[in-house]
């Protein structure tokens, strides 16, 4: 099989140096940097955080402190640990709508178990367990009966709600251990617990897209799912993993979120789906799948924080807050993707002049 | 020197303060949701009566939202009455959601039960809600919130008042504990219901009574639930650091700004006052702790909510009460000592 | 032919002046020089073909004509005026119409409806549905696919039918200039002729064409000028007597190719593929084998269900009775999976829709299986040094391994798909159209690739709509007929051979 | 030149005659059902709408009666409004997350003029206008800066609510005209007033969408947007005009809605743009753009809408309720796509039988 090999390589290692070498060297600087317009990308929205970040700083003094940043990081965090596993599923070109209610659910469970004189690692475990089997069962009913992932999370939104309410219909705070609350409130070292745990959830996922095969599946299948199919790719398999992973992810937030406030309770997490995709579709993932970088959701998600928190911080009437809230997420998006444009455009235009 | 709970006791009282400097409360509203008068139709509304007026009928009972513990006791209790007055029970719960309250008024009314105890969102949106209905045929009576325009027989609670006793006995526990340092205050706050404002005013309105030199810094919209009210509350910490008064405007906003104020390391009732209505079960065991800062709490009673309405309801199916009959149930200050939570506990919250 | 009569406009143009004219355009694309200073012309009456490796940069020159993509320097002239052309529409109310090399048809909408798209008959804001269908039927017949049912959705059409839509709208804005890039790569023989017929019909009504392609014999067959370009450069415009297919490839390729197929010089050894009694939702009872070395070609109309009968070998289509066994071990049914594991890999008919995953690196979509299945590697290596082989050894041009797949030309795209298999331990080789829309050269590396690699003991089933390239490169030839194998032919048959025995009537239906 | 034209031809017609005349025949009866997969798709989504009344009516005789039908007109009549233009949206790749706000805001901006004592006339002019003021911005931001439609909306969706409540923090009620109420609780005949606007736009649009060249423009737009450019649609004033039409739509809805309702209310409408998406889906248009169906949106509408009233008026328990509505929401979907799966297939083995 081998035969022909030798000679087409000499040929070929020629025609890539010379037919192509100039022009690769003129323009290696931005070159690098526009090669992966994801990384561009991520790192406008980074600096649109920071332009945010100077701008609430002016408001309140207070903003620009530790403690601000601890606060920032505790609320933060199970929104970067959701929209992290958002990420990969909307990357895929899945959407799951049912993490808010599945947060809650699962906090409920955790939470119930717990008072139950469970110990609280088996009561994190299971929570994190019916996570990833509401999981399962989106990825499963979505992948095998070929159905819309929004009407199936959707479904599964009301259903884990329900579930929620049905184990307890009120939070549960009486009777909780009294070591419930540390993994919500301790800190090592100045960081806080919730945000460290969302760090190294947010790194796993990007280190599994950038360098693993798993992520490479990720990509492919939301990219050209038949072409990703017809080259073996096991698309159902990787699908389905994603959902249970979003699933438990979302347990994972709920625990978070549970030991912050120190309860376990049914009611949260409405709404919390859209400031999710929010924290991705600003972090410069599409809805049409096939790219985004974790990262990116990072910066997103924290993007949301650091905007209800600095409006808060500012002082902003709460009215008037809903209004702020929709004019700086437009602003955002919109003045990432123009600097974005622009930096491409420049890097375009270089050779033009050499 | 006392604990927390011991200082609150002392300063605990069931009685309304009077304004020391009437300037300091002239700009508080003093009422936004459609106050029509306190004064309550005479009758033994809360005696659990011999027969009911209700047996065999169906009845439907509208709740705002079964998550809370309280509409969640309001249920409670409306099914041992079902069981013990023999009637046939329909809950319809409104989810804190204007849109799934307006569907779940039309399909009352396609249900077409004898009588209808319903519990509106908005004060002003029950007005034409409870109108339909009543143009449908159905026996209706409104609880908790009551509407803006006097539509029908209702149960309510005075939703300024009462929060002005925490906002009084939230000052008293503040001046015994702190003397007169600077009180600065903090709502954790849900702006867009009117009967929140009422609750917000009230407190307001009780604390400046005795400490008139209280400023508000800042009020955050902590959506009423304890994930949103949560990161407000550290917000409102984090913003304004010599805040030392919290009030919350239900139970889950309190519990929300307890969390944060865990989180930031201030909880400690060195730190000021936190103070709410409501006195669901987990806010006792903070206002019967001594190392918990929340110190002042009324009490919004659905034992007795239940008992009004229940009653009320069979007045009106026997035809006996009219559009202008009203019950007003107590917002009882609750004494901190554990005397005063155990009572209050057995009676609303039954297990 | 004479449907198209076209009830014609009085020709806008003097005679002997050009239609459109462009002078130095040029356009750069991230790492790429696409064009470089062209100066084209082209004349009433004329067929001006473009000819020119893969990358070359006719597609570009094409969709800067358009409107579509903006040129950075250099202007276009449309009857002698400068022409500014801010967008397609504007391209379109100069008179030009275009067919472009990828598909650009909408799934979702009928064929009519298609074809008058962006001019839809009809008054004030309505849809003249009837008058989309009469218009649509007319031109359909004119161009000899007056089978195709006007209301009939897109989407549910095959690849060569949808080119056929994209013809058929391309004469209904009956423009002064056709631009068609690459217009026949989808199609069959018979359908070729008729759209030579629609072009000749064209250019007596005094129409200009620009006619892009790979295939020497139509170029010789139609063009009257033709215009090499190289780079992103034009190297020269001959006229039609000038143009030899050897003169030509000497002006792409920079020298002699020689002959264009391999020699037939390999030792069929055992049977490796055994396919016996396949039938699904397209194909019948079909048996064949392929033994180590040789290639065996599979023939038939549009639709007779070739694409089916590989895609349902890899397990891609749902295969309701037949076996296929590799090598004596069966396969498992309906698995892609098992298929690959079992050693085959499958070159896709659609490379856009099938083959490669855009978003993706070259590197990324080369290694998809190899980094799958790691007991089926040919090769063990670095994975960046089986990348960098397997895209060298197909001679793949990109700036850099890490270059998004979708920004390559169509052919670099093609040979990456088939490098794809050659990082496994593949031993059969199913190649659905492997050369469409690929220039003459790569065609030349890919069909010595193919003999080689069919010579160093693959089995190899090929399919493909250009006659030359089965009866060049096959041993044998089973020709397939409306879902049935209908008989076999050697190597050396005639095409006329092929074509009558993929025509006779109905097959056992 | 066209040398062996002639004998190439005449072969070549007869086979395709030959070859294909019989099966076509054959199909003809399945072919006419299958042709239009979108149509019979719909027919599908019907068949489960009427399974689902069989079922609710069962559990009570009154679910089965004109009043109830006229309860649930009234209340589904806002979403088959909104969930039309959503559609046509849709349609076209588009998204509109604000249409829960606006319906708010523009209930309160009618309201709030009605009380001033302007003609209600005037005032529903003024808020269709409002309505169709922030859908120019969401779509000309959209389509002009390119960037998601998510986002956009999602903050438009949090600037309409912020209007809504800065012009009035609760509902508004004393001081409206007596004849407030007069569109949203007439009835002609035994048609409520509101499912005869319904009626009237779903049915503008399904007529708009397949027999206007604006429709056709819709679904190439949303098919394959550089398809489409390259044909010469305009296609920025296309997808701005939907976002328009979407705003106005959902105004028409708000007004249809409070004056139902007898009140304008800044707090209506949250969680509708779920609604709205769940009814556009189930009735068979995807997020993927280019397929839909007006007609199967309106029949999702009323799937929605039968389902909360089906399940209150069976007297499921209310936290039940939560599960037996994402059960049946999957449920409908997924029966839906088998039976309408099931109908192709057997539709495609037809002719191998033959
Ligand atoms: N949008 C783009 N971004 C970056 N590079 C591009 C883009 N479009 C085309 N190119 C590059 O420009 C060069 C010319 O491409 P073009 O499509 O014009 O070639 P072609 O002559 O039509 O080739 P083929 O015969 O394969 O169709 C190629 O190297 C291609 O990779
Ligand atoms: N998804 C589909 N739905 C309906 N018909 C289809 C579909 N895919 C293919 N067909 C039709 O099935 C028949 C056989 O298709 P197949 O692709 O196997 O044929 P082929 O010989 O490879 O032809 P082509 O040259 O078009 O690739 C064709 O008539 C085609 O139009
Ligand atoms: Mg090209
Ligand atoms: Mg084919």
């Amino acid at each position: 099989m081998s035969v022909s090999a030798s000679s087409y390589d000499k040929k070929s290692k020629n025609s890539l140096q010379n037919g192509e070498g100039n022009s690769v060297q003129s323009q290696s600087v931005w070159r690098s940097i526009i090669a992966d317009r994801q990384k561009l990308q991520t790192i406008v929205t980074l600096l649109v955080l920071l332009l945010m970040i100077i701008v609430f700083s002016f408001f309140n003094p207070r903003f620009l402190t530790l403690s601000n940043f601890q606060n920032l990081a505790r609320n933060t965090a199970p929104l970067i640990i959701a929209a992290s596993a958002m990420t990969a599923v909307m990357i895929a070109r899945g959407l799951d709508l049912s993490v808010g209610s599945v947060l809650a659910a699962c906090s409920v469970v955790a939470a119930s178990l717990a008072v139950k004189g469970v110990p609280l690692p088996l009561a994190f475990l299971a929570a994190l367990a019916f996570g990833a089997f509401i999981g399962f069962l989106n990825g499963a009913i979505i992948v095998k009966m070929r159905v819309s992932p929004i009407i199936v999370t959707l479904g599964s939104l009301n259903i884990a709600r329900g579930i929620a309410y049905l184990i307890t219909p009120s939070a549960i705070l009486v009777g909780l251990p009294p070591n419930w609350s540390t993994l919500g409130t301790t800190k090592i070292g100045p960081f806080p617990m919730p945000i460290l745990i969302a760090a190294v959830v947010a790194l796993v996922y990007s280190w599994a897209s950038q360098k693993t095969k798993f992520g490479k599946h990720v990509y492919a299948v939301g990219g050209n799912e038949e072409a990703a199919r017809l080259s073996g790719v096991p698309v159902e398999r990787t699908l389905i993993s994603l959902y249970v992973l979003s699933g438990m992810m979302a347990a994972l937030a709920g625990i978070v979120l549970s030991t912050r406030v120190g309860s376990g309770d049914p009611n949260i997490g409405v709404g919390f789906e859209l400031e999710v995709i929010a924290a991705v579709i600003i972090g410069g993932t599409s809805l049409s799948g096939g790219e985004g970088r974790i990262m990116g959701t990072v910066i997103g998600a924290i993007i949301v924080g650091v905007l209800s928190n600095g409006l808060n911080l500012s002082g902003v009437e709460p009215f008037w807050q809903y209004v702020a809230q929709g004019m700086v997420l437009i602003a955002a998006v919109v003045v990432d993707k123009r600097v974005n444009e622009g930096v491409l455009r420049i890097g375009r235009r270089r050779p033009r002049a050499a | 020197a006392d604990g927390a709970v011991a200082i609150a006791g002392k300063s605990f009282s069931t009685e309304l303060c009077e304004p020391a400097d009437p300037a300091a409360v002239k700009d508080i509203p003093a009422a936004v949701s459609g106050f029509t008068g306190y004064a309550s139709e005479p009758g033994a509304w809360l005696d659990q009566p011999e027969a009911s007026a209700l047996t065999g009928k169906r009845v439907a009972l509208s709740v705002m939202g079964l998550g809370q513990p309280y509409f969640l006791a309001i249920k409670g209790h409306w099914e041992r009455l079902a069981a013990k007055y023999k009637f046939e029970l329909k809950v319809y719960d409104g989810r804190f959601d204007a849109g799934t309250v307006q569907k779940l008024v039309d399909d009352i009314i396609s249900d077409a039960p004898d009588a209808v105890a319903f519990a509106p969102l908005d004060s002003g949106a029950a007005v034409p809600q409870v109108k339909r209905m009543l143009e449908a045929g159905l026996k209706v009576v409104t609880y908790n919130v009551q509407p803006t325009e006097v539509v029908a027989p209702r149960v309510f609670a005075n939703d300024f008042d009462g929060p002005r006793i925490v906002g009084c006995n939230a000052a008293r526990y503040f001046k015994e504990k702190f003397g007169d340092k600077p009180a600065v205050i903090g709502i954790v706050d849900l702006p867009q219901l009117p009967q929140v404002q009422d609750r917000k005013n009230g407190f307001l309105y009780g604390f400046k009574s005795l400490i008139p030199t209280a400023v508000v810094a800042q009020s955050v919209d902590g959506g009423g639930v304890i994930d949103k009210a949560n990161p407000a509350a550290a917000d409102l910490l984090q913003g304004n650091p010599t805040l030392n008064v919290i009030f919350g405007i239900n139970n889950d906003s309190s519990l929300g700004a307890i969390a944060a104020m865990k989180a930031a390391g201030s909880y400690s009732p060195d730190w000021g006052v936190v103070a709410s209505v409501d006195g669901s079960e987990p806010v006792m065991s903070e206002l019967g702790s001594d190392a918990s800062p929340l110190k002042a709490e009324s009490g919004y009673p659905p034992y007795d909510f239940s008992l009004a309405t229940f009653n009320l309801l069979a007045a009106t199916v026997e035809g006996k009460t009219n559009p202008n009959t009203q019950v007003v149930v107590g917002y009882p200050p609750i004494s901190p000592t554990e005397e005063g939570i155990k009572t209050w506990l057995t009676q609303q919250y039954p297990r | 032919m004479s449907s198209i009569d076209l009830a014609e406009p009085a020709p806008r143009t003097e005679t002997g002046q050009p239609v459109l004219q462009a002078f130095g355009l040029s356009k750069q694309f991230p790492g790429v020089r696409a064009l470089a200073g062209v100066d084209f012309d082209l004349m009433r009456g004329e067929v001006h073909c473009l000819i020119g490796e893969n990358g070359a940069g006719k597609s570009t020159f094409v969709k800067i004509l358009a409107g579509a993509t903006q040129p950075d320097s250099g202007e276009i002239l449309v009857r002698g005026v400068k022409a500014e052309m801010a967008g397609p529409r504007d391209a379109k109310e100069l008179g030009l119409a275009f067919i472009f090399q990828e598909l650009s048809v909408v799934d979702g909408l009928t064929v009519a409806e298609n074809i008058v798209l962006g001019s839809e008959p009809g008054a004030r804001g309505r849809f003249d549905a009837q008058s989309a269908t009469a218009t649509a039927r007319k031109i359909l017949l004119g161009i000899g696919f007056d089978t195709l049912d006007p209301d009939m959705r897109v989407g549910r059409l095959s690849t060569a039918e949808k080119q056929a839509v994209m013809i058929a709208k391309a004469l209904c804005a009956n423009a002064d200039v056709i631009v068609m890039d690459e217009p026949t790569s989808p199609l069959e023989e018979q359908e070729v002729r008729q759209l030579f017929q629609v072009i000749a019909t064209l250019k007596q009504q005094g129409k200009a064409i620009i006619y892009v392609s790979h295939k020497m014999r139509e170029i010789e067959e139609i063009g009257d000028r033709v215009t090499v370009f190289k780079d992103g450069a034009k190297v020269a415009t001959l006229n039609r007597a000038e143009a030899t297919p050897r003169e030509l490839i000497r002006l792409m390729v920079g020298r002699d190719l020689g002959d264009i197929f391999p020699a037939k010089d390999r030792q069929p050894g055992r049977e490796v593929l055994k396919v016996s009694g396949l039938s699904g939702a397209r194909i019948r009872d079909i048996d064949l084998s392929v033994r180590a070395g040789e290639i065996v070609g599979v023939a038939g109309l549009v639709g007779a269900g070739r694409t089916e009968l590989l895609r349902s070998i890899f397990g891609a289509d749902e295969v309701v009775h037949g076996e296929v066994s590799v090598d004596g071990e069966l396969v498992p049914a309906n698995s892609v999976r098992g298929a690959i594991r079992s050693g085959i890999g499958l070159v896709p008919e659609e490379r856009r829709g099938q083959g490669i995953v855009g978003v993706l690196s070259v590197f990324d979509n080369v290694l998809l299986p190899w980094q799958e299945f790691p007991d089926s590697r040919r090769d063990n290596g670095e994975p960046e040094i089986v990348a960098r082989q397997a895209v060298e050894s197909m001679n793949v041009k990109t700036p850099s391994i890490r270059q998004r797949i979708s920004l390559l030309s169509g052919g670099n795209q093609q040979k990456v798909v088939v490098g794809k298999w050659l990082t496994m331990k593949t031993r059969v080789l199913l190649l659905d159209e492997p050369t469409r829309g690929i220039d003459i050269g790569a065609k030349r590396e890919i069909y010595k690739l193919i003999h080689d690699l069919a010579k160093s003991g693959l089995a190899i089933l090929l399919v493909s709509s250009e006659l030359p390239e089965v009866l060049g490169l096959c041993d044998r030839i089973l020709v397939l007929n409306n879902g049935y194998a209908v008989g076999e032919l050697p190597g050396s048959a005639s095409e006329a051979d092929v074509i009558e025995l993929s025509m006779l009537h109905g097959g056992q239906s």
